[in-house]
């Protein structure tokens, strides 16, 4: 019964991950579309793309590496996700925790530039180098957050630092510094202007993406549902209570991957060093301040 | 600085002609060979430091190229047009002259359309090869005696569009007066070789077509 | 299966590698190539390669009758086709020894100027964009279907209006036609500050124009750039005051112009253009009523009409630079030599070249934008 | 891709196969990615269609800017030769299904550049091009009616068959690659191996081999994974 119970847990999960990461999807590209004073897509526009790709009728392969490349990207999400805890379904939270998963976070991009890399096309290859350098900025400050709230909670696992804040207070009254130190890492992490840099169209092209076509590029736009889906829901567990049940949880998870949009498109992107230098000044310094109210 | 009148200094070049044309526009006739140091002096004498331009004009009747340089003086706000006529040269024995691309550095791209459009080879410009027509195997384009049209009508296939509605149209009476297949093939019928009898017959249908539509000017 | 638009090049003991922009790419304006070689993300080289829109306009010119040329010259330059218009009219009209009615010249102005409005409207967002800045762009060209609804309102034609003929403009403006011009200077005026706040003033985009593709004052003079470009640079130089055709003589506008000479001072100078020409155009819209008289200096039937032996070079303040044409006739019904000197071909050519080298990747396709290069006035 | 592949057309079984089918030629017509390449006058028309006026996104079509992402490829007004040669190496990098429009007049017939020496003048003798809009400029309202026929008729692909000129350029390749050759020369050849593509998704037919494919096979020079050197 159990090991059935774990199972249903293992498929609903990534599943709920992707629907509600593709209203996700359709958020961002409606807050967009209101910023530029326009209508926008209609509500079933992510599910439509996502089939059309995933209905090419041909695919170019680059070779083994880039078919395994897209599955590390869009596994990792996967195996990402059933470490998230939910209202009602834990996965294998409990035996995972945060560490596990901010490990769990870095497969895609690795993925990804592995596959990347088998494309030979420059554009790709600076796009990723890029990539790597930006997720190299934004992880020194989310590392420095999950370690502060672990700490703050005294707990490495989801589940105990959601049953804290539902006991006390939210993470975010708590320690509010630690809190905007991690927006600005979620910034980064999900790649939005001024963060953009990797995927820079008008230089490089869309960068990683640029030789990916159907069944690939199917794969990447699965996993940016699960990009927005977990930032989201994180976040949401770590510093402003979880949730009880999924009408309080996706709330808040909404709201946390809004604010980054409505920011990102009123910005230009940085320059890869500039990136470095705002992601581990201004977020490292908060999340250091915070640190030692913290211990 | 006392300022010259800009005549004084023309009048320094040998053979020169002065046109005043309006305020701001001075037309200039002078040889081939004393252009460069025409252009040298006004530049370095006289503030003309921009070329606006350089043209470039096939006289097939003379058998000569024009090359017209449009200086522009931004202190004197004049104009000044340098007019040369150069040998139109043949096949084997391509036309030449010298570049300006030491005293103006736009020379380069005007220089190298020239090279492209009409063959003329300028000695001294830094980068004498194709640019706009890296894909064209043929004549420069732009000589008079390279017939675009018929190029067109060896090289290219039409499409005849005849819809339902216009033989309709047709068949009331109405209709297109001349269809466009009929003007191009008056374009490219080999009885009528010259430009001029061929010009001719376009002109008649565009006639036709216009006492048609009632076309007034 | 292989990467396909990918040929390694083989340089031996080197650092460098070669990337092309364009003609497929997001970061070129228009069908434009330019081809770099990278050492690193610095620029040692780049070679700009034209021709993908090359239709031999010069040529077509000289086998088109004066009047039908009227309607392929609009196309040498798409965003801001006015200026040809009237530069290849003027030619004529130079060598005809005719002269527009004076109305006519007032409302060939006032096309111009819109033009130069819509042209910037369209510049911004296309710099932006290249900064990563999307919004702009949406909002920019928005705006600039207002100004082409004008534009058809007058003329009949949303971006080509082919108004203007040898001897004055096609028809007489509408009735209301100044309301509403006036109406669309107020709306464009209450969106200045949201532009300010969105683009002008965005700390993040100050970041990157700054500095970027700089050009001094004597390079500049060298490499014969014009328009906003060379005033950037900090040079008063506009033909429209210091060359005056049409009635600019009489109207009062001042010249915007910035010392820095780089990007971001080119789009400052874009930017106060753009309210110069909203000053100009609230001129005409004060004038126009009060003249009266013909708009056409009649001219014979243009399908059989013979302009007189001669040749004239009219210049025209585009908004991209200076604009010329070179028009010579040898009597005949058509054109002898059309030369078309686009501003762009100075910009998109020489100058972007020497630009590039020594810039960063992440700079060429701002450098080329802020330039405001159209290249179909290079191909021609 | 090695040339052995070979997708095998099974036998379809399921009997929901129909539905899925529909479905996913349903996604297609309502999700369209367009590639973001200018070709010509008429492009000037794109972004007015694209921003905030007329917004094309409502209707599932928004910009990409790869030919490897990209389902239609807008030929936006005349096509000078050198273009042409970019447009089709585009076009075959291209993933199907993939569909052409052709904006402009002088995409049908050359248009007011019938003249031009530069100029391509039927781009369906290049290409097969799914929709022409005509117009010397199309308005974006023109654009976006001739778009929404493209997905009609994607739609309505399995009654009447519309929507399918793609298989066109592998079922009929020697004619598409004898004008190619006419127009650029006998020694022309893309990258792509459109045979071994045809071959590898069972489209090919009698028609995609002949004389000019035997040409192509003489002069064609074999491509090599390329290498990058770094020192």
């Amino acid at each position: 019964m159990n090991a059935l119970h774990l199972m249903a847990e293992l498929i609903f999960m990534p599943l709920i991950a992707f629907i509600v990461g593709m209203m996700m999807v359709l958020m961002m590209r409606k807050i967009a579309a209101r910023l530029q004073r326009r209508i926008g897509p209609p509500f079933f526009q992510p599910l439509y793309d996502i089939v059309k790709l995933y209905g090419k009728d041909t695919q170019i392969s680059h070779g083994l590496i880039h078919d395994i490349g897209i599955i590390m990207a869009v596994g990792g999400y996967i195996g990402a996700e059933i470490l998230l805890p939910v209202p009602g379904m834990e996965g294998i939270a409990a035996k995972g925790g945060v560490i596990t998963l901010s490990y769990f976070l870095m497969i895609p991009s690795l993925g990804m530039a592995l596959g990347v890399g088998q494309c030979a096309n420059p554009n790709g290859s600076i796009g990723i180098s890029r990539a790597l350098t930006a997720m190299l900025a934004y992880d020194i400050p989310f590392i420095l957050v999950v370690f502060g709230a672990a700490w703050h909670y005294q707990s490495t696992s989801l589940i105990g630092m959601i049953e804290y804040q539902q006991m006390h207070q939210w993470g975010i009254v708590e320690m509010p510094l630690l809190a905007i130190a991690g927006l600005f890492a979620l910034q980064g992490m999900l790649g939005k202007q001024p963060f953009e840099i990797y995927i820079a169209p008008a230089e490089i092209a869309t960068g990683p993406m640029v030789e990916m076509s159907g069944k690939y590029m199917g794969g990447l736009f699965v996993m940016q549902t699960f990009q927005l889906y977990t930032a989201g829901v994180l976040y949401a567990s770590l510093f402003l209570g979880g949730g009880t049940s999924f009408l309080t949880l996706l709330p808040k998870a909404f709201l946390v991957v809004a604010l980054p949009m409505s920011i990102a498109f009123m910005f230009p992107r940085y320059k890869t060093e500039d990136v470095i230098r705002i992601l581990w000044k201004w977020p490292v310094m908060l999340a250091l301040i915070s640190l030692a109210f913290i211990l | 600085m006392n300022k010259v009148p800009i005549d004084e200094i023309l009048n320094k070049v040998n053979g020169i002609k002065i046109t005043h044309k309006r305020k701001t526009r001075i037309r200039v006739d002078v040889d081939a060979d004393s252009l460069p140091t025409l252009l040298e002096l006004i530049k370095g004498r006289a503030s003309y430091i921009h070329l606006s331009a350089i043209t470039c004009v096939d006289w097939i009747a003379d058998n000569q190229f024009e090359l017209v340089y449009h200086v522009w003086s931004y202190e004197e706000k004049c104009l000044i047009s340098a007019h040369t006529r150069i040998d139109r040269g043949s096949e084997s024995n391509p036309a030449k002259y010298v570049s300006v691309y030491d005293l103006f550095k736009p020379a380069d791209f005007f220089e190298r359309d020239i090279f492209e459009m009409y063959g003329v080879t300028f000695i001294g410009s830094p980068r004498m090869e194709k640019f706009i027509l890296t894909e064209w195997n043929g004549v420069p384009p732009m000589l008079k005696d390279f017939d675009a049209e018929a190029y067109v009508q060896e090289t290219f296939k039409w499409t005849d569009y005849n819809p339902d509605w216009l033989q309709e149209l047709t068949d009331q009476g109405g209709g297109i007066a001349v269809k466009p297949e009929d003007i191009r093939t008056a374009g490219n019928t080999h009885n009528m070789s010259t430009h001029r009898e061929r010009d001719k017959a376009k002109a008649a249908a565009v006639k036709a077509n216009e006492k048609m539509q009632g076309w007034k000017q | 299966m292989r990467p396909e638009n990918y040929q390694a090049v083989k340089l031996g003991q080197s650092n460098e590698y070669e990337i092309f922009i364009g003609p497929n790419h997001p970061g070129i304006e228009g069908n434009y190539a330019f081809r770099l070689m990278l050492d690193g993300d610095i620029v040692v080289s780049g070679k700009a390669d034209a021709g993908y829109l090359h239709r031999g306009f010069e040529k077509l010119m000289e086998g088109r009758l004066w009047i039908q040329n009227l309607a392929i010259v609009p196309r040498i330059c798409v965003p801001d086709p006015a200026p040809m218009e009237v530069a290849y009219s003027m030619a004529v009209e130079e060598i005809m020894g005719i002269e527009a009615p004076i109305r006519a010249q007032w409302i060939r102005t006032m096309q111009l100027e819109l033009s130069r409005v819509a042209a910037h409207l369209f510049t911004f967002g296309g710099h932006a964009a290249t900064t990563g800045m999307y919004t702009p762009m949406f909002w920019g060209v928005a705006d600039r279907d207002l100004v082409l609804d004008l534009f058809e309102d007058f003329t009949g034609g949303r971006v080509y209006s082919i108004y203007n003929i040898p001897g004055g403009v096609r028809r007489e403006l509408p009735p209301e036609f100044l309301q509403k011009l006036s109406n669309l200077l107020d709306y464009l005026e209450s969106r200045q500050n949201d532009y300010d706040n969105l683009l002008f003033t965005n700390q993040v985009f100050v970041d990157r124009a700054k500095g970027c593709g700089a050009l001094t004052q004597e390079q500049a003079l060298e490499l014969s750039v014009t328009g906003p470009n060379l005033r950037a640079c900090g040079l008063a130089y506009d033909v429209r005051r210091d060359d005056p055709y049409l009635v600019y003589d009489e109207l009062e506008f001042d010249i915007p112009i910035q010392t820095a000479g780089d990007a971001y001072a080119r789009i400052l100078v874009r930017r106060d253009e753009l309210f110069q020409s909203i000053r100009i155009l609230r001129q005409i819209i004060e004038r126009l009523p009060s003249i009266k008289g013909k708009i056409r200096t009649p001219i014979p039937n243009p399908l059989s009409w013979n302009v007189r032996k001669g040749e004239a070079y009219a210049r025209v303040e585009s908004s991209k630079g200076e604009l010329a044409y070179y028009v010579v006739s040898d009597g005949g019904d058509k054109p002898y030599r059309v030369h078309v000197r686009g501003p762009s071909s100075m910009h998109a050519v020489q100058t972007l070249e020497f630009l590039a080298k020594g810039a960063r990747l992440e700079d060429v396709a701002q450098i080329m934008f802020s330039l405001d290069a159209c290249p179909p006035e290079v191909d021609r | 891709m090695k040339k052995e592949l070979k997708i095998i057309q099974k036998e379809r079984t399921n009997p929901l196969a129909h539905v899925f089918d529909d479905f996913i030629s349903f996604c297609q017509s309502k999700s369209l990615f367009m590639l973001h390449y200018c070709t010509g006058c008429g492009a000037i028309e794109l972004p007015p269609a694209m921003t905030s006026r007329f917004d094309m996104e409502r209707l599932g079509i928004q910009p990409m800017v790869t030919p490897r992402q990209a389902d239609i490829l807008l030929i936006t007004g005349y096509v000078s030769i050198k273009t042409l040669k970019r447009v089709i190496l585009t076009y075959e990098q291209m993933q199907s299904p993939k569909y052409v429009i052709g904006i402009c007049s002088c995409t049908v017939n050359g248009g007011m550049y019938w003249q031009s020496y530069a100029t391509a003048k039927k781009l369906n003798e290049y290409m097969p091009v799914d929709v022409y809009i005509a117009g010397c400029m199309p308005r974006p309202e023109a654009v976006m009616e001739g778009l929404q026929r493209l997905k009609d008729n994607i739609r309505n692909d399995k009654k009447e068959h519309k929507g399918s000129a793609w298989k066109d350029y592998f079922n009929r390749y020697d004619y598409y690659l004898g004008n190619q050759q006419a127009l650029f020369g006998d020694d022309w050849q893309t990258p792509t191996d459109i045979i071994a593509e045809a071959k590898l998704y069972d489209l090919e037919t009698e028609e995609t081999y002949g004389k000019h494919t035997k040409l192509l096979e003489k002069h064609q020079t074999p491509l090599l994974p390329q290498e990058m050197r770094i020192k």
